[in-house]
């Protein structure tokens, strides 16, 4: 079932227009956690095209996701992958009750092997 | 002070004219009192030549009449005046091998009209000194500080600077008092429509179409203006409705959009005091805000913002002219 | 006193079914200077014209309304048909009771009511039409063409087979253009060189051509059919008529500095150079920047080794002024630059080429020979990458928006070629589509992929970089949802196309319109595609839109025979609605010359009556109503109000305001 | 003889307009002109000079003749003129009264202008003395006593107190209407207050120019004088002084076509227009010199001499106050040396 | 006294388009079927830069509510630089009106390409929505020129 709210919310999160998408795969190709991915990001901006809600609230990718912006930067269409995923994990986030995500759900989730979110933002923030 | 710029200015032009180089000059004259001056030329006779504070006329634009004679003309201009003269310049309007411009000095001039609003009448002479004027009348003498009757031009004056001259007689230091000059402007712009209607439409009321402003313009030198041209369609005498007051001051005003160089002789002109110079600096501010800083007259140019353009120029639609 | 026909057209039910025709005819009966007013089934048909025209004749019609489709159907129509009748055409105004009424209008009452105002409006204007004689001027015999590429060359060879001369303006040092770089064509892969240059040499050869080389527009005035140019000629420093192009200068020149251009700056050339072994004129050119005589006043070796004595440093630009009846645009392109796409490292990488310099390193004339050799260390490579759309497509603001059509089928030709020549080598093409619409062309992608099994990678590349000498092209495989990284020796960059630079200047000069990627604008982009909105000018080739070989001949062709059209005619018939000035208001300001786009007015000194027996002399403006479009830009500007234009005059359109409002 | 408190001038006026449509000079941003009384407007009646003078009342500066219907092909012809309805002008000063004489002699003598007609004889005339001249003023030139105008009825301001003397039976019976608000008022001060006026006024700089001094000469003389074209020079050629004068009539007739109507209306014009009375054939003036001097020369040579020596100027001063350049009839008056030693 | 007409106001709006680009907007918008109200009323100029104020104050003068001008967009001109030219004129004209108390959306000026009948029609019909909550315009309205 496509949940319209859902949806909606995810592309007005997101302020990327998904449509504008010409199917090229290069956010996939720049991509450094590409192989830790389920799903990979140029599937987060065909499956929100498709109105496949389930796919992307189901995603462990999003959790995998660096947020280093590479397939935004690199994107020809203006589309910006990360920020569909961005959006895809406030909405789940959101989902999960006003708690938002307990402290023990996240070491299972997140990939080890891979530095966090907050590091490579960090990094993103400071790199000037 | 006074005295000493006017003797310079005669002595010049006494000499321009025994030189030959000049044939005659085109200047102020005295009449039945200090503050009743009148533009005229002076050839053989000096009589009457004056240059005091009552001397706002802008002389730049008799000069289209004047450089069509023979000869050459001597004439003087303030600072404002000589924009002016600059912009007729771009027009093709003036000769400029026909005149010899003298650029003086002007610390601002009066409006007898804010010394009658004073309450100050019967006036039978007036004495100027540095910063008052002595005033005798037949109720009395009195005294009146000469920054409370500046003439609105000079009021906000834009620029003391001499932007066209062959030579000048600067005696002191003049300064300008531009950082006012929009302010009425803004401040007409922050009232509401309808304020902002309701003050146009009684100050336009006023209005009796004696066309001084326009014929005093130095930006309205057509020969055939529109509003005289029956194949226009909007000439017309009187306002026979308050819709052409409206008409006449909005063409007029488009009319002169960007040469216009904002010397105030529409204001100091009107016989029934509306601030006409209100609506052409709206415009030069419209156009300094929204398509660069430009000041008409400035250098001699046939550019001027309303014949030019940008092609990344802000849509119509979002020039505002005042707040909701 | 006028004497108005009102035509009221049904357009079969077009019209019909939601105006009431009848009323409409009753209602335009009452307006002043109407005599004659009916209704008919189709008005453009030939017994409606003839209706016209019998009406014309029978009622002494002064004017003519008719209320039917848009005038930009049949204003045209109806026009012939007053004049037919030996009306005046311009003595006829439509009401457009169709498209914008009819139409858009559900409620019979209100679309009555509406087309009656609109015809009392065009009744109202036709009261001030003044009946209008179109002027005519001479043509000029002869056609100037910026650009000596394949499509000037096209262009040039066309007209002067139909007997008009034509010149050939060229800014480089020879013609044959962007063709003349490149190695084989597709889908034939016959070579460049072979099909180009027996037309470069037939351009030498023709005596109706003139070519300007090393040379460029200075400045261009007047109008369709009466074009006057100037074209200023770069100094060579080598007089073009005693060289005999023998080659000696340039075996000698010390300097040898300077990039080939023509090699895509992969190899050096002498100061003293001829571009290309074909070039045409087979003439030296000395680059200022590089000649040390030219520099530092010191060598002069190629000038004591002329035998024919050809060289003159002291040449001067000159300035040859022209005059021509039609213009061709033909400016062509050029690869755009890749400062924007640091991912494909190619300011970092030689071995990171564009399709252009592979063109160069695969051609027999080129800096390699003809050997396919790795810039890098000269080594054959044994795995090449292409990446398709860089810079195309791209709407993120660091290339360009459109698809530049021809890298497809290049990218599929050069691994083709690099196939066939050296099997052992491993071929690899990213692409996002490939695009291959025409004559035989999905054949020939397909030749690439059945037959020399090319590998064709659905996705993007993401990233180039050098790993241990390796070139490690790194992209999705969309189709294996896949990251992969191919290690490769050469990376060939299928780079965007865009037009020429110097067409931003031709087009200010030629008052030409130009679009936002700097492509030149067509009349219209179906039923006009080679003419430009300035009459007498027309284009050819990519400065109007990405094309191929075989499209920038077909459009060639096109527009030397819309210029053959042109200069066949002894005289052309002018738009008599242009813009007039009412000297006796005038003032002279120059306001209206600073807004004519076309440069069609100008001042004079003239002399007036000012009574008395008395005359005065005054600066007036004058138009030239050759040069005039009838934009109307100076009317507004206009403060005297002595500028108006015929046909939309002040005082119709006043006209038309007041019937409009009239309730 | 009456008086009336100057404070209680507001249920004078209040009183007056719940008769007659009242008219009097009103400030308007800034600006002081006669117009219509209504309430909440700010009456300044005894501003001395008006920017306009009060001849508006009589002959409007724009005013309907005639109206013609347009339906298809047939036109038809309106008539809108109405029945004359009596209305009050009050704060009238002795020149701009004095103007109306002036008037008079253009509009009532045959033909008959009845749109004119029909508003002077409906109008009733409140003078009011001047107490406070200024340099401008030079009525004495005409022998105008503006001390004690004439007029309906006649007012005086002396002190805080404004006296009312009926004239006319038109003024008394308004004054009779309004009685109850006035209590009578002593002769001997308006009297001396008339006198302080009279000594006020012949001490104003220009009470000695004389008038004549056009006329003096040979009619084709003084035309043919060069004098002119220096007293024109800075002339621009504007409406102004024709505009505020009292006794200037020259108008023009145009037409307007409104949306269902065509509109024939009379307007102001100025003979310093260079489109004054102009015909196919061009201006009969074409100089602003030549303007000037028949604004002049009509002024105080062609008009007393078709009307027993009358001027059709009454010195009120407007144009020397108002002139953009300061040229006014005073310097003309003068230059032909009609200055009293 | 005079009968006060109790029938409701129907707004007039003069819609002034250049002939290249806003007029054959306005003729596909035609074929396309797309409507917008019928008291709006097109004059064809040969560009947009062809409007005099002069025009859009007469329009206003003989009773239109609202006025609006159509053009090509900018650098499409049919003429090269007309619009350029409309555009700095209409937002000096557009300002000042608004400066005399006229309400701002009486006035607008739009693109609209040959291409965009859809764009007119919504244009127009959110014009004439625009100008039918203004009511009748009285600010610049001649009198003379109104039914008595």
């Amino acid at each position: 079932m496509v949940n319209k709210n859902e949806l909606e919310n995810i592309n007005r999160i997101s302020g990327t227009d998904v449509k504008k998408c010409m199917k090229c795969g290069k956010c996939s190709g720049r991509c450094p956690a590409f192989t830790e991915m389920d799903i990979k990001p140029h599937q987060f901006v065909s499956y929100l095209a498709q109105g496949k809600l389930d796919k992307l609230l189901n995603s462990k990718a999003i959790w995998n996701c660096l947020s280093c912006m590479a397939c935004v930067e690199r994107c020809p269409r203006g589309v910006a992958p990360a920020n569909v995923i961005e959006a895809v994990r406030d909405t789940v986030a959101r989902m999960q009750g006003k708690d938002g995500i307990s402290a023990n759900d996240i070491p299972p989730i997140v990939e080890e092997l891979l530095p966090q979110q907050l590091l490579v933002s960090a990094f993103r923030k400071y790199k000037k | 002070m006074q005295e000493k710029l006017e003797s310079l200015m005669q002595e010049l032009a006494l000499k321009k004219i025994a030189s030959g180089e000049v044939d005659r000059v085109l200047a102020w004259k005295k009449g039945e009192s200090y503050f009743d001056v009148s533009p005229a030329i002076f050839k053989e006779s000096f009589d009457g030549f004056t240059y005091n504070a009552f001397c706002g006329a802008n002389l730049s634009k008799f000069l289209v009449e004047e450089t069509k004679k023979e000869g050459k003309v001597l004439v003087f201009l303030k600072p404002c005046d000589t924009y002016s003269f600059n912009q007729l310049l771009s027009e093709h309007r003036i000769n400029r091998e026909k005149v010899y411009v003298v650029g003086i000095e002007c610390q601002g001039k009066l409006d007898i009209n804010k010394v009658y609003a004073k309450g100050i009448d019967g006036i039978l002479d007036i004495e100027e000194t540095d910063s008052e004027l002595k005033i005798k009348t037949i109720y009395g003498d009195k005294t009146v500080k000469k920054d409370e009757v500046f003439s609105v031009k000079c009021e906000t004056c834009k620029s003391k600077k001499l932007v066209v001259f062959d030579e000048k007689i600067v005696l002191n230091e003049m300064k300008d008092n531009k950082e006012k000059r929009f302010d009425i402007v803004e401040k007409l712009e922050s009232m509401t429509e309808e304020e902002r209607f309701a003050f146009w439409q009684a100050e336009l009321s006023k209005c009796i179409r004696c066309n001084a402003c326009r014929n005093v313009c130095p930006a309205c030198t057509c020969t055939n203006c529109v509003f005289d041209n029956n194949k226009s369609g909007i000439a017309g005498k009187a306002n026979a409705d308050s819709f052409e007051e409206k008409l006449y001051h909005i063409i007029r005003a488009f009319h002169v959009a960007g040469r216009c160089t904002d010397c105030g002789e529409c204001s100091r002109v009107c016989p029934q005091g509306i601030p006409l110079h209100l609506i052409n600096r709206k415009i030069i501010k419209d156009m300094n805000t929204n398509y660069g800083e430009y000041q008409a007259g400035e250098t001699v140019t046939p550019l001027n913002p309303i014949v030019d353009f940008k092609k990344d120029d802000v849509e119509a639609n979002t020039v505002v002219g005042g707040k909701k | 006193m006028q004497r108005i026909g009102v035509f009221i057209c049904h357009c079969g039910t077009n019209i019909a079914a939601t105006v009431d025709v009848e009323r409409v005819t009753e209602a335009v009966k009452k307006e002043p200077y109407v005599v004659f007013a009916q209704n008919y089934q189709y008005m453009c048909s030939e017994n409606g014209q003839q209706l016209i025209k019998t009406a014309i004749r029978e009622n002494k019609l002064t004017g003519v309304v008719v209320c039917s489709c848009s005038p930009r159907m049949h204003e045209a129509t109806f026009r012939k048909t007053a004049e037919e009748a030996g009306l005046n055409p311009y003595l006829v105004e439509i009401a457009n009771i169709r498209e914008q009424c009819s139409w858009i209008h559900k409620d019979i009452e209100e679309a009555t009511e509406k087309a009656i105002v609109l015809a009392r409006t065009a009744i109202a204007k036709l009261t001030l039409n003044k009946p209008l004689i179109a002027g005519e001027t001479g043509v000029t015999k002869r056609a100037l063409i910026i650009g000596g590429g394949i499509a000037g060359i096209q262009a040039a060879l066309d007209i002067a087979d139909a007997g008009y001369e034509v010149d050939i303006v060229e800014k480089r040092p020879t013609i044959g253009g962007r063709m003349a770089q490149l190695d084989k064509t597709f889908p034939t892969l016959d070579c460049a060189a072979c099909i180009l240059t027996p037309k470069m040499v037939d351009c030498a050869q023709n005596e109706k051509i003139n070519m300007f080389t090393y040379s460029e527009i200075e400045e261009v005035k007047g109008f369709v059919g009466n074009f006057k140019v100037k074209i200023r000629k770069k100094a060579r420093y080598v007089d073009e008529k005693k060289c005999t192009g023998c080659g000696v200068c340039m075996a000698n020149c010390p300097s040898k500095k300077g990039l080939n251009e023509f090699n895509m700056d992969l190899n050096n050339r002498p100061a003293i150079y001829i571009p290309f072994a074909q070039a045409i004129p087979n003439v030296a050119v000395i680059d200022p920047e590089q000649c040390l005589k030219l520099k530092t006043g010191k060598c002069g070796l190629c000038q004591m080794k002329c035998g024919a004595g050809a060289i003159d440093y002291t040449q001067k630009d000159e300035i040859v002024e022209r005059e021509y009846g039609a213009i061709v645009v033909a400016t062509g392109f050029r690869p755009i630059k890749l400062d924007n796409f640091n991912e494909y490292g190619y300011a970092d990488n030689k071995d990171v080429i564009t399709s252009l310099e592979l063109e160069r390193l695969m051609n027999a004339a080129g800096p390699t020979k003809g050997t396919l050799l790795r810039p890098s260390d000269l080594t054959h490579p044994k795995v090449i990458t292409f990446i398709q759309c860089v810079g195309s497509r791209d709407v993120s603001g660091c290339g360009k928006p459109y698809c530049s059509k021809i890298c497809c089928m290049y990218t599929a030709k050069h691994a083709m070629l690099i196939r066939e020549k050296y099997p052992d080598t491993e071929v690899h093409v990213f692409y996002i589509d490939v695009r291959t619409p025409g004559k035989n062309y999905d054949e020939f992608y397909r030749r690439a992929v059945e037959q020399y099994n090319v590998d064709y990678i659905k996705g993007m590349v993401g990233k180039v970089y050098n790993e241990n000498g390796k070139l490690m092209v790194q992209g999705s495989n969309l189709l294996d949802n896949e990251q992969i990284t191919i290690p490769s020796d050469l990376v060939v960059l299928a780079t965007a196309i865009e037009p020429d630079p110097s067409v931003r200047d031709i087009a200010t000069k030629l008052t030409i319109s130009i679009d936002t990627n700097n492509f030149l604008t067509e009349a219209h982009a179906k039923l006009k595609p080679v003419e430009c909105a300035t009459a007498g000018v027309f284009l050819a080739g990519v400065c109007q839109g990405p094309k191929d070989v075989p499209e920038t001949v077909s459009q060639a062709s096109a527009a030397a025979s819309k210029v053959i059209g042109l200069l066949a005619k002894d005289k052309l018939k002018g738009n008599p609605c242009v813009s007039h000035c009412d000297e006796n208001t005038c003032i002279g300001c120059s306001q209206c010359e600073q807004v004519c786009p076309y440069g069609a007015i100008t001042y004079e000194e003239k002399e007036f009556r000012i009574g008395g027996g008395k005359t005065e002399k005054r600066r007036v403006a004058c138009v030239n109503p050759a040069v005039c479009q009838g934009c109307g830009a100076c009317t507004v500007t206009c403060p005297s109000g002595a500028m108006d234009i015929h046909g939309f005059s002040f005082e119709q359109i006043n006209k038309e305001i007041e019937a409009i409002c009239k309730r | 003889m009456l008086k009336i408190d100057i404070s209680s001038l507001p249920l004078l006026y209040e009183k007056i307009a719940s008769l007659y449509p009242l008219v009097l000079p009103i400030k308007k941003a800034n600006e002081v002109n006669y117009d219509k009384y209504s309430n909440g407007a700010e009456v300044s009646l005894f501003t001395l000079k008006t920017n306009k003078s009060p001849k508006d009342m009589f002959f409007p500066q724009t005013e309907d003749l005639m109206k013609f219907k347009v339906d298809g092909q047939k036109i038809e012809i309106i008539d809108t003129r109405k029945e004359a309805q009596p209305f009050v002008v009050m704060g009238v000063k002795a020149c701009d009264y004095k103007a109306f004489e002036v008037l008079d002699r253009v509009f009532l003598v045959d033909p008959i202008d009845t749109y004119y007609k029909t508003k002077r004889e409906a109008g009733i005339i409140i003078t009011l003395a001047c107490d406070r001249p200024e340099e401008s003023c030079f009525c004495k030139a005409f022998n105008i006593d503006a001390s004690s105008p004439l007029g309906d009825i006649t007012t005086w301001k002396v002190g805080d107190k404004l006296f009312w003397k009926a004239n006319t039976q038109k003024g008394k019976d308004l004054t009779e209407k309004i009685k109850d608000l006035f209590t009578e008022g002593d002769e001997k001060t308006v009297e001396k207050a008339k006198q302080e006026i009279t000594e006020t006024i012949s001490k104003l700089p220009f009470s000695n120019i004389d008038v004549n001094a056009l006329s003096k000469d040979e009619m084709l003389d003084t035309f043919k004088s060069d004098k002119w074209s220096k007293l024109s020079e800075a002339c621009l050629g504007c409406g102004t002084c024709t505009f505020v004068c009292p006794t200037c009539q020259c108008f023009d007739i145009r037409e307007f076509n409104a949306n269902d109507k065509i509109m024939r209306f009379r307007c102001w014009d100025s003979c310093m227009y260079k489109d004054f009375t102009k015909t196919a054939g061009g201006q009969p003036r074409p100089t602003q010199m030549q303007r000037f001097r028949q604004r002049f020369m009509h002024k105080l040579v062609y008009y007393p001499e078709n009307n027993d020596g009358l001027y059709s100027c009454v010195g009120c001063g407007r144009c020397v106050k108002k002139c953009p350049s300061h040229l006014n009839i005073v310097k003309v008056i003068k230059a032909f040396g009609g200055e009293k030693k | 006294m005079q009968e006060i007409e109790k029938k409701e106001h129907k707004p007039l709006i003069v819609a002034f388009c250049c002939n290249w680009c806003s007029y054959a907007g306005a003729d596909l918008a035609g074929s396309s079927r797309l409507s917008y109200p019928a008291n709006v009323k097109i004059i064809r100029v040969p560009c947009s830069c062809r409007v005099n104020p002069i025009f859009i104050l007469k329009a206003f003068q003989r009773g239109a509510d609202g006025v609006i001008l159509c053009g090509c967009h900018p650098g499409d001109c049919h003429y090269s630089t007309g619009n350029f030219h409309t555009r700095r004129r209409m937002g000096i004209l557009f300002s000042l009106l608004n400066y005399f108390g006229i309400e701002k959306e009486r006035t607008r000026i739009e693109w609209v390409s040959a291409a965009e009948g859809q764009k007119f029609s919504l244009v127009m019909n959110d014009f004439a929505k625009t100008i039918c909550s203004l009511g009748e315009n009285r600010r610049l309205e001649d009198l003379r020129c109104k039914k008595n």
